[in-house]
């Protein structure tokens, strides 16, 4: 890669950090750069020490890069704190008044600056044109960002943030840069695209049309974003006093025709444990995102973990189907995201999808358009589907385990449903033939839902040793591969997005192929690795595990490597 | 035409004889009929318990649905498609207790259903625990020393989270429930009616002549139930007499008029729109 | 077996078949016999079907048996519903006005000899006096255990009960029975026992003085018994408002320092999983009993099943070291539930107990006699036990993972805990040292665990083929075993009682051992099997699954046995 | 003797500069040390959430739950040893929402604790979604159509459901707040105090000066505390003015006193009798 930059913005909390990170981004993408951006911030609202890292490259970039160039350090903690992950070289501006005289840094007047161009909510600009500028990125480029985020709000606004960029960019005329290089004007590669962005619209690309929810840390952007796109579409996003209200609700809101979702995470995800199982008997679809972060209970409520995949595949008494995504980037969020909608209401049982903290919060540039899709197939029996509509029978056994679903008053057919095990028509039963009935019925539905399942992804799939891991560490993981494959390694790796009901056959063909397999995950006890000898026999022999609450980057896994494979 | 007969389920009765759910059973058909709503036109969600085995008794659409939660699942399914009528059953320990959360903010939002609590003073179900109404020294095989908590008092609650109608009824007084009932149904928004019901099997203390004894009507005394004030102090009013009717009712704007996307009909019946979503995907 | 007769009443919810039961049961044991009775009802109070089958022995008997030799009908659907289960030469007894003519149909005047008695209460004492007779018991027998029923009732209650008993035997005098055998007055061989009850007095045992719940079949029972002898230790049986409450009550309890307990089933679990992960990440010893019923969600309220193995050992987000029991019988449950309270102390983790209605509610004659612990080993820090208490750090780190735990309030030092990740002084911590500490921390318990954990049991383990469960089911298997054995077959069992942290290398040892080993299991996906595959690497040849809400009948599994097994 | 400086932790604080949760610790610290309480004799029991963090900025015994479910918590630890003195801090969002079942059952059961809601009408640490108890209307980036649901009377429904010390408080008021606080530990029994409680991050409606303007003093009022209708209403009247002060107090039998086997003590306290329980086991 020719360019391929870290900047990693660091302060407190509240100090803006967020605002002038996505200011860089939107910079980047408008010059035709990729680009991938980590949100580091602790559980307050005010203080302590949070950081914005992006990555700036030329080609596509999907994981975070360990050294960094440039530092922006709003306070003098970030400094301290991170001064070591400097690439040799690598510079750090801070405002003089925190300090001055380490050979790396270089110490700016920001605050007088800021208050120049009118008060220092413009430090931030201040600081943006300041590291633009070391960057070489061409003035303009950024005036028209600029332009397009503080348009809106009227001109004065707008001049003085012109204005406090450039004196952001003057300040550091004379200083040279050694990442500094040339920016082509290209067009943006994709949109700007965040995990809970991508989810939220692919909720939409399902016709998804109430989301209810409780708050709850990383989970929450979800329903911000469907929030503000709630008056474009026959959507209703409502918070609701707990998360157990949050899937009863859907469940009733699906019951009545709609499709619904809720998000949550950990310890909401547990109270929803039982409405899993209401929706499993009654197999009503519905659509539940766990986004994960580190336990058990509170644990690290703003930091990213996979701890989770055991819980939720097996979550709720006893037994029945359900359907168990983890995308590995927002691209595929958005379509994993639409699909569940799709599967959870054809074969009528829950759908979860598994992220992170780190895909949640995390902006890549989309690698393609995201397309709206043309209908939406609906699987729903109208009283003309039936040959006698006051017969119906919402489960029906039928070969598939699938049986024809009506909605409450549509028409002449009665839906009766009972969490209580039930008769075909749906009122309770106890009597033997009928739970076997029910039982056998549910289970029925597995082999079509493996059908529907994806097989890991492969990339150098036939290498001696394969990396294998799930969800959003995909990213980094091919790096990994990527430059252990440059040193000479034959390895590759397996990432899996479709885990539930587990596509054995698929990982078997693929395990198969290698000699050794190692695990990759952000969890103390390698969940999938253990998952695999259940399902397929075939045990790891290692495993690169974090569970510190932050994400891999590329080089840890490299590390980790070596430690198996010479 | 709708008779009661329209109502009749094929299904077997489960309840215990002579329970007073019986009571309750009838008086929601005789309200049905006289608002001649058809059973494919309404909606019945329940929790679990005695109660919440109300709709299988009947003929309707229903969804049994989990212990405590039938009303999380009826504001769901209202938001779905507020054209339906709903009716929920649910029991003392069903809503008082594993509910209590979903009662009260049920109210706070005033989605137009009606609530209906078969309030038998203990779990039936379960085989007679005390449940959050029974009255403080209640002996129960599970508590052989007696209640040792104050009694929840779900109407008080309601008027103190400004619910818009609050009733109580008696399942031993048919005619005068299903006049409730029906009065509940017509309300534009959240409408809970207590029902004093006695439990043959478990609760020897509220019996039918205990109920008999103390109610009586705020219909016959031309109770006019606007006034807050008036209403707590009925609420609270236990012991010899007791009041049965609507305590207090108030129309107010309920939740599904708040929603703007809701004045194009319900969400279930608005189409789907790819080129606005394709818009909004390429913003 | 010289001795080997079952005798089924059923009839109605409400006709007192349990009542009866219980005198059959206490006159078997009086006169030191064995006996095995479930008990079967639907979820209802009222009417409906229920039923009561004891099996009576000379020997030790753990599982019912599939015939029934003498029916006792309480109505009309009872004979239709279970004539078919009699064995050849078995006779069932109604009442004449619900029928008669049939040849193994002893038609009797019961109501008429009730009202005779006193009343139409008396018409189980009437049948039980008629059923006895038949089976040749004398009558002074019976008139012990009924002085011994009614005689706190008052003389002349007493004594209706006399003359109806005395009615029921006349009745049938002249009536031959097969099975009708000679009565030794031997002395009781142990006490009645039924899972429900060995449980709370295990939790006696285990110095439980909180135990908090919501009440849920099939684990109201354990509370029940709790309840009730509540006044005679120091001890508090508080029914909350729901199973949230309930497990945050005593790990409430559990912190002040007494021990806790909660029971529930399914969806009430559900609910506490989020509790058990608090009590996870604060280190809080707590016992949850669950005991298991079809599901999902309402399932089958008053049945039996072993469908939540997957779901107890891995509930709650992230990881945490977790003790899960299965008990086989009641003797073994006491033991279990006193050793669960001690090792979730000694480790400070939380321990589940897994049960299931089968074990809940039968009822068997105790094998041994239950023994009081002579002391309660505590694992409590007293300030005198440190150095400085005020320098006392809850969470301090050690090498087995375990800190020394003060109580809030009883010294100088302070006990400060937090369900967000912390700091070895137990305030929050977000830092990454800590963060791995703490969970290295709390891994590192998890060896010294697997040390306390007992291996299968095993029965004839050196067997070609083995059967393996877990659990309740486990009088069933051996019966089975015993049967085939003597059929010739070369087969064992392993039952499996300390389920998690999984015993590996002692699984390892018991299944390398046989050629072929089968699962038997009360759920639909062999869940044993799986996890025995994930944890060892040993696949099952074959499982014989019920899932129908009924325990396993031994005929049941030597049937299944034989479709694998030639 | 107790001091202020008994009480400082040296953990260090996470709020934002301004916060009104600073009054409140301040209050508590005053209370805490008028009633000559050592930080080793106190036991705070906390939720999730900005209040929840309370005890961390204080030296004393702490366990910080789960989000909603200091009550039962706390409720269980009394039992255990109900010599101790508990606290409980929650938030607007943990107490009335998440753990509003409980709110209403610890009423019930009348626990001898004090309950310090913070109410600053916002879920605080999740970034200023609405709360239950936010105004009608108030819009957030979560509720950008303002919010559709009735605010949620804490003071009200804990009359309602008969507690025994119910307050408001303010954070703004110092002084007043600690002698609330001092009292409500006194008393023996649930208490509650409400606390307005500004939140400078996310709610621009209920600030400071707001609070000020509306706030006067019951305690100036010489309002006599006795009589439920007066404090019903008093608990209702928000707007222009806002009683602070102590609306109702009644002290009555509270939870332990009802528990005979606690008459020999503490729980954590008896003895383990193998005789004792040996008897049982050969009966
Ligand atoms: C989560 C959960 N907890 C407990 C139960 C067990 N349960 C079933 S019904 C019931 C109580 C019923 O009492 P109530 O709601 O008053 O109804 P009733 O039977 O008295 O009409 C309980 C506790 C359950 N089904 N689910
Ligand atoms: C089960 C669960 N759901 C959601 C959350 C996320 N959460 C943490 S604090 C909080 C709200 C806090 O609001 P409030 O109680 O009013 O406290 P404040 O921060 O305003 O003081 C929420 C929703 C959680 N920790 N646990
Ligand atoms: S137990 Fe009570 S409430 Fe239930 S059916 Fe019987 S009488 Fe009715
Ligand atoms: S977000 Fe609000 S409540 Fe939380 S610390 Fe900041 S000002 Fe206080
Ligand atoms: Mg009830
Ligand atoms: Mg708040």
């Amino acid at each position: 890669m020719s360019i391929d930059i870290t900047v990693k913005i660091g302060g407190e909390a509240g100090q803006g950090i967020q605002t002038m990170g996505h200011m860089l981004a939107l910079v980047c993408r408008e010059a035709g750069l990729y680009l991938m951006a980590i949100n580091d911030f602790e559980s307050r609202i005010r203080g302590g020490h949070s950081f914005f890292q992006i990555r700036i490259c030329d080609k596509p970039v999907q994981a975070p890069h360990h050294k960094v160039h440039l530092l922006v350090a709003l306070n003098r903690e970030t400094y301290d704190l991170h001064k070591g992950q400097l690439a040799s070289g690598g510079r750090v501006i801070m405002d003089e008044i925190d300090g001055s005289g380490e050979g790396d840094l270089i110490a700016l007047p920001f605050s007088e600056l800021a208050k120049k161009a009118g008060g220092m909510i413009f430090a931030n600009t201040v600081a943006a044109g300041a590291c633009l500028a070391l960057l070489g990125t061409p003035f303009e480029l950024f005036k028209k960002v600029l332009s397009k985020q503080f348009g809106k709000k009227g001109a004065d606004v707008l001049e003085k943030n012109y204005y406090a960029a450039e004196l952001g960019y003057q300040v550091v005329k004379e200083v040279a840069f050694k990442w500094s290089f040339e920016w082509r004007a290209d067009k943006p590669k994709g949109a700007l695209m965040d995990g809970s962005k991508a989810i939220a619209l692919g909720a939409l690309a399902g016709d998804c049309r109430l989301a209810a929810f409780y708050p709850m840390s990383p989970a929450t952007g979800i329903m911000t974003h469907l929030s503000l796109l709630s008056d474009r579409f026959p959507l209703i996003v409502e918070q609701v006093e707990d998360e157990i209200a949050a899937v009863n609700a859907i469940i009733g809101a699906s019951f009545a025709g709609t499709r619904a979702m809720t998000s949550t995470s950990g310890g909401g995800f547990c109270l929803m444990t039982e409405g899993l199982g209401l929706a499993g008997i009654t197999e009503t679809p519905i659509v539940i995102v766990n986004a994960q972060r580190p336990g058990p209970a509170t644990g690290l409520p703003t930091r990213t973990a996979q701890g989770d995949l055991h819980f939720v595949i097996r979550a709720s008494q006893d037994e029945f189907p359900r359907f168990v995504f983890a995308p590995g980037m927002p691209d595929e969020a958005y379509e994993i995201t639409s699909r569940a909608f799709h599967l959870s209401e054809k074969y009528q049982v829950p759908a979860i999808i598994l992220i992170d903290q780190y895909l949640a919060d995390s902006m890549y540039i989309a690698q393609k358009p995201y397309v709206a899709p043309e209908r939406i197939e609906r699987f729903i029996a109208q009283d003309d589907d039936m040959e006698n509509p006051q017969q119906y029978k919402r489960f029906a056994v039928t070969s598939t385990g699938v049986s024809p679903r009506a909605l409450p008053c549509a028409g002449k057919a009665l839906v009766v449903i009972s969490s209580d095990e039930h008769r075909e028509d749906g009122h309770i039963s106890e009597a033997i033939p009928d739970r076997i009935a029910m039982v056998d019925k549910r289970n029925a539905k597995v082999p079509f839902m493996i059908k529907e399942m994806n097989p890991p992804k492969e990339y150098y799939g036939e290498s001696g040793t394969l990396l294998v891991g799930w969800g959003s560490t995909e990213g980094a993981v091919k790096e990994a591969v990527d430059r252990l494959r440059d040193e000479g390694s034959d390895i590759g790796c397996l990432n899996f997005v479709d885990l539930w009901p587990f596509p054995a056959d698929a990982a078997v063909d693929a395990l198969k192929k290698t000699k050794q397999f190692l695990m990759v995950e952000q969890n103390s006890t390698a969940q999938l690795g253990q998952l695999l000898r259940e399902q397929t026999g075939f045990v790891h022999s290692g495993a690169i595990l974090k569970y510190d609450g932050r994400p891999f980057y590329p080089n840890e896994i490299v590390d980790g490597v070596k430690k198996y494979v010479r | 035409m709708v008779g009661i007969k329209d109502y009749e389920s094929l299904y077997k009765n489960q309840w215990c004889p002579g329970c007073g759910n019986f009571g309750i059973l009838e008086a929601m058909k005789d309200a049905l009929v006289s608002l001649e709503i058809l059973p494919e036109k309404l909606l019945i969600v329940s929790g679990i318990g005695q109660a919440a085995k109300t709709p299988h008794f009947l003929k309707c659409n229903m969804f049994h649905a989990l212990h405590g939660r039938a009303l999380p699942l009826a504001t769901g399914a209202k938001l779905a498609n507020h054209d339906l009528k709903i009716l929920v059953n649910s029991g003392d320990g069903d809503c008082y207790g594993e509910g209590g959360n979903h009662f009260m903010h049920a109210i706070r939002r005033n989605v137009d259903l009606t609530l209906l609590v078969h309030n038998n003073k203990t779990y039936g179900l379960t085989k007679g625990q005390a449940s959050p109404t029974s009255d403080f020294g209640m002996v129960t095989p599970m508590q052989p020393r007696g209640v040792i908590s104050e009694p929840f008092n779900g109407l008080a609650v309601a008027l103190a989270l400004g619910a818009g109608f609050v009733a109580r009824g008696f399942s031993g007084n048919r005619e005068h429930l299903s006049r409730l009932i029906r009065e509940g149904m017509q309300f534009k928004g959240f409408s809970l009616i207590d029902i004093m019901q006695p439990c043959v099997s478990f609760n020897r203390i509220n019996t039918y002549n205990w109920y008999k004894k103390r109610a009586y009507d705020l219909f016959e005394e031309d109770y006019m139930p606007d006034d807050l004030e008036n209403a707590m102090k009925l609420a609270r009013q236990w012991g010899d007499r007791i009041p049965i009717g609507v305590l207090y009712r108030k129309e107010k704007q309920n939740f599904a008029k708040h929603i703007d996307v809701l004045n194009k009909g319900p969400l279930i019946s608005q189409q789907y729109d790819p080129a606005r979503l394709q818009a909004v995907l390429d913003a």
